[in-house]
């Protein structure tokens, strides 16, 4: 994972385009959706409602694993994230394997929901703490969602959004230049016209994590709550 | 009344569909144990709608053909490496699938139907690896539509807190559990403990109880969800999973660590 | 955080679809006497599978359009007399239902697809009824199958014990509502009481509890279900509900009546 | 209501035909039927499981109104009861209204689950407490359920069953003869060639009935109960 600064960047980052949502729902091994959405909680006075599955604390469920699903497709879920073992410039991810489909030289766990999450969620929010040549690809090998106009992807070097069918660099972290970002990614990308440096975590945000949001993260992840302070 | 583990494993039989819990949900180590123990074979296991340890464990001891599953992985210490290893080498069928299809075939069994609309999906590659979706123009609006399968397990296996005398068993806000034995033709159970007063008596416990009707047998097994952990209960013993997701990456000390699990249990 | 039944009832426009429980599951009377109160009217009624008193003081008041459902009655006291009277007069339209097409319809709207596929029910005349409902070979066992289409109605209201301040709401084994909150729009609901503790940190009583997720506005209404009664808190009122069913055979008599009841509460 | 005599010879036909079966529900308003399945249940040492609709002790569902429907679809659920407005000669029972369908002359209170239950229960037994010309009659004017070979109909007059198309006098009840029966019933029909009077209520049943039935039937339906006693 990535240095702590570059985390809080991006907590940062995922935070601001969650605001003013009713709810958002963060999946299992996702610290850094978890940590931006609870921001994105206290600084909105309890709105959104996050729910983080995983968690035993903080997850409103009551009707079992489909409760999510559900609620998705009733269009009660805001926003959510997904990452992948591939993204591609489309903004499609990959989360099944490497290879052929049907005849995959390696796989790793699953498609969880991806595929159903990411057509019925308004906000999906793509995010990797490793961007790298290996992870952010031209065309993922296998679509386990595809990807859609408007949709972001939050990494620790910079901020993508896809449009006219391609993800576009929005913003590079302190440290990364265009140049950086693009020797560093696997797909060829235009850069906004308004491009430029990411702003960094607000003030009010970091104290957030210092205080109420980081007692929820050290309940469901207390190695990535130890490494943010 | 209550039964033991192995009395349950010996009622499910080589070849059998078999619904497991994920790893946070009540998993019934103690009869995956005996289920090693006895040599069952040919198992396709079913996630609910994924599969943790239990499946990793069955698959490393040969007693799994197929699994079907939205994801199968040990959590936060990466891949199962014995599915991992039968993937490669071909041994084990996987029927890839994603979580809502899973529960969507579950109810179209519970419901007594053949199939359920799901949305979504569609523009996923992993319609082209289910042969048995159905693609086609939905009746009532005309758009692209999906349909899935009804998914009826022989038997549904896992842990919870509690049972009572009569076989009604507590398992609280885990209701894919309760989807699951309205689906499965057959259900069996693992409690840390059966209790004297009727589940059902009061609506507090009822709320989060399968009733007895669903359930063909229950066995009393302390600590029977260990080591993945029972919520409320009693947490996951990380040191046993991180020997375990070490020690399986090879097929040598992959035997040698599950002979010793079979020997202390 | 907590709502005054007239507040509910204020919420619900002219013309809205209601679902409401039958008497057995948790009546909010309490905000029906505002809805009368505040003169509604054109509201559409889902019966969740049935309908009972409610739906007879709202129809007797001149309330009510339509109503979709399995069965309206007063339960052992018979017909519901305003219905009836309604019904004759061409004055409410009836979608005749069966209690699981609108579990299935209400499904569907949960799961978010356009219908449901539903078991049995072919051979009645109730297929006759429902143009609206699809018949046509079951696209996996090529056996006749029927559709029928999701029902989500723009407001669930129902009355349940307690609630907590974040606005969860416990309705026990009462899943029909659930179900309901899942499906509606928008979820309104009246409570005996309010509890300082969160319904959701105890899985004995998140087992049973809506999650504020799902509902808008929660109001306090001691005695909010009476006179037909909240399980395992009070019973109906039979002399009451007696009285109703012969005072609502007549017109004049029934609108003095529920004129008397309007005063009382 | 039948007499008291009569509604006892009923239940002991219907407990009769609930023997060896797993599991039976009975639904609202039907005390013969649920004083039948209580005393199957107790004779038989616990089985059939017995499930009462309407009461908050008897009835085993934790998932809402649809269970049983779910149930019965699941092949769970072994035998349930109808009764009707009308029941005609082919079985078939109408719940709805008199009339012609759409235009109804006379409606009651509606189908509830009877469309769905008839056709995915194996035993579905049909029932009257008030055997009459105008209940029983020729064709149904509205087919809520049609009927289906073999089905039983227990009146406070007598037993038929379905056969060839047709319901057929199994037995009538002590003060009944065939011809009696056939005064008070509204449609034609055949007699079995070893039709005969309707054994009484057992013993044993009655013990029961006067025991912990009795105790059951007190909370559910107390003035049924009172009745009996």
């Amino acid at each position: 994972m990535a240095e702590p600064e570059r985390l809080l960047v991006m907590i940062g980052v995922i935070a601001r385009l969650l605001r003013g949502l009713r709810h958002v729902a963060v999946g299992a091994s996702s610290p850094v959706p978890a940590a931006a959405a609870l921001v994105a909680r206290e600084l909105g006075r309890g709105r959104p409602t996050v729910s983080i599955l995983g968690s035993e604390t903080s997850n409103p469920f009551t009707d079992g694993g489909r409760e999510l699903f559900d609620c998705a497709a009733q269009g009660r879920l805001d926003a959510f994230f997904l990452s992948g073992a591939q993204i591609d410039a489309t903004g499609a991810v990959n989360l099944l394997g490497l290879g052929e489909p049907g005849r995959m030289r390696r796989r790793f766990m699953g498609n969880f929901g991806a595929p159903y999450l990411a057509s019925l969620v308004p906000n999906v929010i793509l995010f990797r703490t490793d961007h790298g040549v290996r992870t952010l690809v031209e065309k993922v090998d296998f679509v386990t969602a595809p990807g859609v106009e408007g949709r972001w992807l939050v990494t620790d070097r910079a901020v993508f959004r896809r449009q006219a069918g391609r993800l576009r660099l929005v913003s590079w972290h302190a440290g990364e230049m265009a140049e950086t970002v693009r020797a560093a990614t696997g797909f060829a990308f235009e850069t906004a016209h308004d491009a430029g440096e990411t702003p960094g975590l607000e003030a009010a945000a970091a104290a957030q994590l210092r205080g109420p949001v980081g007692a929820v993260l050290r309940e469901v992840y207390p190695a990535f709550a130890a490494q943010l302070t | 009344m209550t039964a033991t583990p192995a009395e349950l494993a010996a009622l499910i039989p080589d070849g059998a569909t078999l619904a497991l819990a994920p790893d946070y949900s009540g998993c019934s180590l103690a009869t995956i144990r005996e289920l090693v123990r006895k040599g069952a074979s040919g198992l396709r296991l079913v996630g609910l709608p994924q599969l943790g340890l239990q499946a990793d464990l069955l698959i490393a001891a040969g007693c799994v053909a197929g699994v079907e599953t939205a994801a199968i992985s040990l959590g936060e210490l990466g891949l199962a490496p014995a599915f991992d290893r039968a993937w490669r080498a071909g041994s084990v069928t996987v029927t890839e699938s994603t979580c809502p299809a899973i529960h969507a075939g579950l109810t179209a069994a519970e419901k007594g139907v053949s199939h359920l609309p799901l949305a979504g999906v569609i523009g996923s590659d992993l319609v082209g690896l289910r042969p048995d979706w159905r693609l086609g123009p939905d009746p009532f609006t005309g758009e692209p539509g999906l349909l899935v399968p009804a998914i009826r397990p022989d038997f549904l296996l896992f842990h919870a807190a509690v049972a009572d005398r009569s076989g009604n068993v507590w398992i609280g806000v885990r209701r894919e559990l309760m989807l699951a034995a309205h689906a499965a033709r057959r259900t069996l159970a693992t409690v840390e403990e059966v209790v004297a007063h009727d589940l059902l008596a009061d609506d507090l416990w009822a709320a989060g109880t399968i009733p007895a009707l669903y359930v063909e047998r229950v066995a009393t097994a302390p600590a029977g969800a260990a080591p993945v952990g029972l919520r409320n209960r009693y947490g996951p013993d990380r040191a046993w999973l991180a020997a375990y997701a070490e020690a399986a990456r090879d097929p040598a000390s992959c035997k040698t660590f599950i002979d010793a699990w079979l020997r202390d249990g």
